[in-house]
């Protein structure tokens, strides 16, 4: 099992996330980070002083699939967060031990995704 | 008309009650902000929607009977001037409003206005639990009988007033007890916020979102109550008026200083929140007595009320929930003020009104107290018995409150259909309008513009 | 000079205007927080800019000559009062105003913030996507002619009120008819937001960010509008602003209860923002019969304000983003409220005022209907042609809304430098001033104290 | 006492001054929002306890012997109508009044408001550092003896009004000056906020948390200022109350637009912050001159205290920590708007308002200009001296700030014992009041009703 | 040493705080997350236009322990997170290379986990 | 590849930041972050109830580099980090199996960190 974590634009979110839930993976979370990279940061004035932020906001999206689904989350992130400018952001596959879900207690691969109907 | 048959008096005392209704008018912005701040971010948008529905309700039933019953001649219940109409010589319709030859719609716009006040104070004790509903209901009956009744009694030319000689300038029992026995009826059928006391019945804090906004709704009801009070005097012409205010203005700065003490006594902290109670008790408090007492009984009475309110939300708090302190700043401090004035009003001023006598300091003599007690107790009975059933019915067919869930999800959402403040619940990129690729995101074209 | 030789009802004639215009100066605020509620966290500070440049260029322009044309005597246009300056005898340089011996700059006052007032309303339809320099360039416009000589038209004492007899006691056509006129030509050139609409054309939901401080807004028009109807009474001595006061309020009251119940049917939900909208479009609505018809007519047309005001904004949100709802509840209801003149406008009344006749309902006649619907015809004309070609201007040369990154921003940010509410998008790490080391961390010393 | 024998004077000029000093009582409110949008999140509650206690603590101090100092009868010091008790024929007790038949508790509240707002000044420049029993310290002394005495000679009666025949209207000296100087010995004894200045003595930017908020304390205090600068004439009668509005708000919209446009020039962004600014600051320069000089004149002495207040703000942000421009807004701009009467004050006003002569301009003489310079120098030294006296006592004894820890925490936590915006400091998981199994998530069972 | 990634309700993190603390387990990171998974959105209405949300608000807990103290939090999260109904969450555990305390500097498992009196 | 994933103090970030920036790591991501550990909670009152917060607020850093340059990203977060008073946090290394720029679909160690102009 894996976790994709990749840090998008705000933008991107909806469409990669529409894309997963009709592929079936409609599981996933997402959390408002800030990051800095190669994107500029962006300066505020007030009362004459001067404030830089070198961090810009993202979005941080947190996915955990079976390793053969893998490539298919990355992908689905790749095609939509893409605007080829700089601020796009990365993404990572991290490596995971073990998966359970509360609900049940069941444990494994079988709790990673719900099944379609699970979309609802 | 000529304008020259009209004595200056006639528009200087309506200019005076105008003014003064419309600052009390605002007072309905002062209560929203005051529950607004003491209300979490999920139910601060429903406080809007209820006060602009409620002021509305009272304001249509107010004048279609409201008034009429309030003011109208008759000592159980008045009965002239339904739907301000057709009731010949105002001066004679509204006998107890006889002394003013300020403009009757002038003087219907200043009764309305406290009404609806009244109504406000109603709701404190039931935020973020209750369905719309509720205050829809509730609202038409308080503001077309339960309150005109109870208020004509007290200061409407009722029996109280005139037979028993109960003395209440403004309304510390004629506006605000009625109001907080209203909240209090309905607390008692409502119960307390989930999660407002542990499974072992433990009070926990619910702490409200925004003192700021509680603030600006303090300081805007403290403004509302230089209408409130001065008003009362229905007369521009004599000055008196100011009398009043600076009365008032003493009272409320007493019960801030008393309040923030006491409560610093309590806890080493200058608690915000009681400061602010603190104001309204001491001006709740004056209410009564404002016409009726000195400066510095004033400060005495308004000093007092800031004990009290702090005392009284920590005792309350500890079984009923009360998340504005309702109970203790309109209900205690009003019943304190109501009978303050048997124990301080002074002799001249109980003449000049020609209501009551002198307090107890002045003369010694128990009678005017025990006539404010009469007044206290029957004005409750009544208006908890009607309330309290009023309350009971609705709970039976309409229901009280909304589900745990739905309260959970905040009432904005579930009864409103959007939150109060929806970028503090929606995720944002679920906000965004438009997909991630450049080619999306350009402006859509502007509307093409049609021939004129 | 002498106090005695001043006849009382000037001191009570000013005192009531300038208190009315203070009431409506105060409305700023509401249209303000009404905006500011309706837009996102990162719109919000742009519109106290707005505000207040606004506010400030009207005042200027408005004294200069906006008031010389709307007061001055002439039936197109007037020409007395540049600078209220060299005007001679103030009764017969502005004769429509005569007959109240108010003080003449009380009276400019009271004219000035209802231009005020016309030009916030301009800018409902603009909210999140102008450029800045948009409001300064048409709002000199704007107060300096546009309002001036549409007013002029309807209550300045020129042709639609002398020789139509066109009746509009407080400006549903001549302020808020006129304001909306402008907002719509402003969003012809403008278009929606970013993201308003899908590709596909979809409305999308662009949730404003505060219910409270929208509700605020609303709240404090409400009690603008005591002054605003009232007000324009000129008169305080006759005690006649009270009926008007309490006209208006009723109004108000049936807009929001309609409007309620309209989007009850609808969505089932209690919307909080319509509830504001039916009170704002009931109040526009009364503006004009306020001092034309009786009260239960007030109801009425409140009423019927309130079912149009939503029927409205969910039409016209289909195609125009107009994110405060100004066109319906500024120009549908300012439309209505003057028509309503022509059905209930009440003979007596009409006498009273002399201008115009009773309304349909009373005489059978649609002559004062077609009188209304000439006024609104030719001032909507006159004012959108003048206005669109403003715009047009405008875009051609400086450019009518911020890049769409700009857009993205938020106009806080990239207009004002600022955001309006900066630790909602400032990270919290990067506002800290200081380093973590506790070397780092001890305040900085006082600065040393100079020698007084 | 027969009504008939009161002349329509009484009523007409009462009402005004009580309709003027519940305006200026509203400034409150726009002192306090001016200073919470200024703050950070974490520090805006207590800004709230801060005016209520402040305004309390004012109200019995100036009752008690601030009002007999100021304006009893008396050259260096008045010494009538302590407790407002006593005093005799009041028009002797308080001569300087004597003009106006306003009754005495009218003009007794409209000079209290007035200590109020002086007092709310002198905290512009300690927000976010200051202990709160600061506060409550010098409230006592400054409303008690420092602004009674102040006032006294400049407007109560004192050597200066009288003796020199300084002109200052409505107190841009007496109450705006009075207010900064105090402010400035406060900030001098303080010192800057943590992260205000780097390590290097860098001036780093603090943003204030809300723009909305900020910008609803300037309209509220635009409001108040139609109270503030007419109200000073105690007179309703004559109705030259009025010309003082114009003049006022001429002032003002002239002030934000230089604000504006000096802004503009040097950061090329239409700063929000400096455009209220401007409006605080063009009210304070016309605040002496309100009831001296012409409208055009209105105009010049707004527009250069906008242009002031930019250039003072950002001067004195490179070494001093004035978190809202206290020092410029109500300190630079109150000595230029003083010394302006001396330049522009129409000989016409002087004689009119009886004291000193005509300006500048007017008759190429220097004296009044002279005599203003005189009238600053004097006040500022006088209030400096005292203030900074107390204030030193107070850091000897008490002290005058919090611990770096409870400054990083907030004050609203480590004073208030309770976040101001809860929601934003609490974690959510924290704040929900009942476990996790759905056994515990059923709402508490509604406490038992008891027999009535 | 492991990582273990809770996503839970907001109401189930008191109890389950409180239990690892009293087992030993003071140190623990919290964030606010929305997820999407099986339970389904909501939807606001505003002047006539209509918004869904798919993401509700979840809880994220991470907690970082020794291998052998794995089992006990996950015990924990599913014994207090589970209500049985859908949107109770999940519970991860992601292998951990490396520990260091800030404060002292320094390294390895005995980091990890304060002793009990450090739960003061 | 590995995650260094750090729970610091507010005041910690500037310096951190701009560190890692001249060592030529500038691309990092933060967020907000409540967590508990040995440090103290803290108590609110209101009207006369109380309210302990056993979580006091962090910042959470995250930043990918490759094996070679964990240490000196560790090294530079516990240099800054630390007071030496309860609370300064702790910082966890984790695996990463694979890393993309969502602006190029590049992959790999070198899209980790941005070049030296890239922090611009
Ligand atoms: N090595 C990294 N570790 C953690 N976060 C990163 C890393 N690289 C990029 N990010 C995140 O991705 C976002 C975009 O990266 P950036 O370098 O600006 O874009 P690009 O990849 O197009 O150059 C950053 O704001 C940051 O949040
Ligand atoms: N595979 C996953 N990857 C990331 N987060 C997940 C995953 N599955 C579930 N979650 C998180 O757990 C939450 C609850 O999951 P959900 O499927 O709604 O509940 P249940 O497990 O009871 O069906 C989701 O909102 C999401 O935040
Ligand atoms: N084992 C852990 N798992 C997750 N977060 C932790 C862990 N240990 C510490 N933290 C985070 O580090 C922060 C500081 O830890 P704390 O124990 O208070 O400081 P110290 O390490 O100086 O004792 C905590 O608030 C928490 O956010």
């Amino acid at each position: 099992m894996k976790m994709v974590m990749a840090y998008i634009r705000h933008e991107a979110f909806e469409p990669i996330r529409t894309e997963l839930l009709t592929l079936g993976f409609p599981s996933l979370t997402i959390s408002e980070v800030k990051g800095s990279g190669r994107q500029k940061g962006i300066t505020e004035r007030y009362r004459g002083a001067e404030l830089t932020n070198y961090l810009r906001p993202k979005i941080k999206l947190e996915c955990v699939v079976a390793d053969t689904d893998v490539q298919t989350i990355v992908d689905t992130v790749l095609k939509h967060g893409r605007t080829g400018a700089v601020g796009d952001g990365k993404v990572f596959v991290l490596p995971v031990d073990e998966s359970y879900r509360v609900r049940t207690g069941e444990q494994g691969e079988e709790v990673l995704q719900a099944h379609p109907e699970g979309a609802a | 008309m000529s304008l020259a048959a009209i004595p200056a008096s006639v528009g200087i005392n309506t200019i005076w009650v105008i003014v003064a209704g419309v600052l009390v008018m605002f007072m309905q912005a002062g209560f929203a902000f005051l529950e607004i701040g003491f209300s979490r971010q999920k139910n601060a948008g429903t406080v809007i929607a209820k006060i602009l529905t409620n002021f509305s309700i009272a304001a249509i039933a107010y004048w279609a009977v409201g008034f009429a019953f309030a003011f109208g001649a008759g000592s159980l219940i008045g009965h002239k001037g339904f739907f301000l109409h057709g009731y010949g010589d105002p001066l004679k319709a509204f006998p107890i409003m006889g002394f003013s030859d300020a403009t009757i719609t002038s003087k219907f716009f200043f009764q309305f206005v406290f009404a609806a006040v009244s109504l406000a104070i109603v709701w404190g004790t039931t935020l973020e639990r209750t369905k719309f509903g509720v205050y829809i209901i509730y609202a038409i009956v308080f503001s077309a009988v339960i309150y005109p009744i109870g208020s004509h009694w007290v200061f409407g030319g009722g029996w109280l007033q005139t037979k028993v000689g109960m003395q209440d300038f403004a309304g510390s029992t004629a506006v605000h007890l009625i109001g907080a026995t209203g909240a209090f009826a309905a607390l008692l059928h409502l119960g307390p916020r989930r999660g407002k006391y542990t499974v072992e019945g433990q009070a926990r804090a619910i702490p409200g979102h925004s003192m700021p906004l509680f603030g600006l709704g303090v300081l805007i009801l403290w403004l509302g109550w230089f209408g409130f009070n001065p008003g009362s005097t229905l007369l521009g012409t004599d000055g008196r008026f100011a009398d009043i205010v600076v009365v008032t203005n003493l009272a409320a700065a007493a019960g801030v200083l008393t309040a923030l003490a006491t409560m610093w006594v309590k806890t080493k902290t200058y608690d915000i929140g009681m400061a602010g109670n603190g104001a309204i008790a001491a001006l709740v408090a004056i209410t009564a007595g404002s016409g009726y007492v000195a400066p510095w009984a004033g400060v005495v009475i308004g000093g007092v009320a800031g004990v009290i309110v702090v005392i009284g939300v920590l005792a309350i708090d500890k079984r009923l929930d009360d998340p504005v302190g309702a109970l203790s700043a309109h209900g205690l401090a009003g019943i304190w003020g109501t009978l303050a004035c048997g124990i301080f009003t002074s002799p001249r001023l109980a003449t000049l009104n020609g209501v009551g006598h002198g307090g107890l300091i002045y003369n010694g003599s128990f009678r005017q107290l025990g006539d404010q007690a009469l007044g206290v107790v029957t004005v409750f009975a009544f208006v908890f018995v009607l309330s309290w059933l009023t309350f009971w019915a609705i709970k039976k067919t309409y229901g009280m409150r909304v589900t745990a869930e739905e309260e959970e999800d905040g009432l904005d959402i579930s009864e409103h259909g959007m939150y109060g403040y929806p970028e503090q619940f929606i995720p944002a990129p679920e906000l965004v309008g438009y997909g991630g690729g450049p080619s999306r995101t350009v402006p859509p074209a502007p509307v093409p513009i049609p021939e004129v």
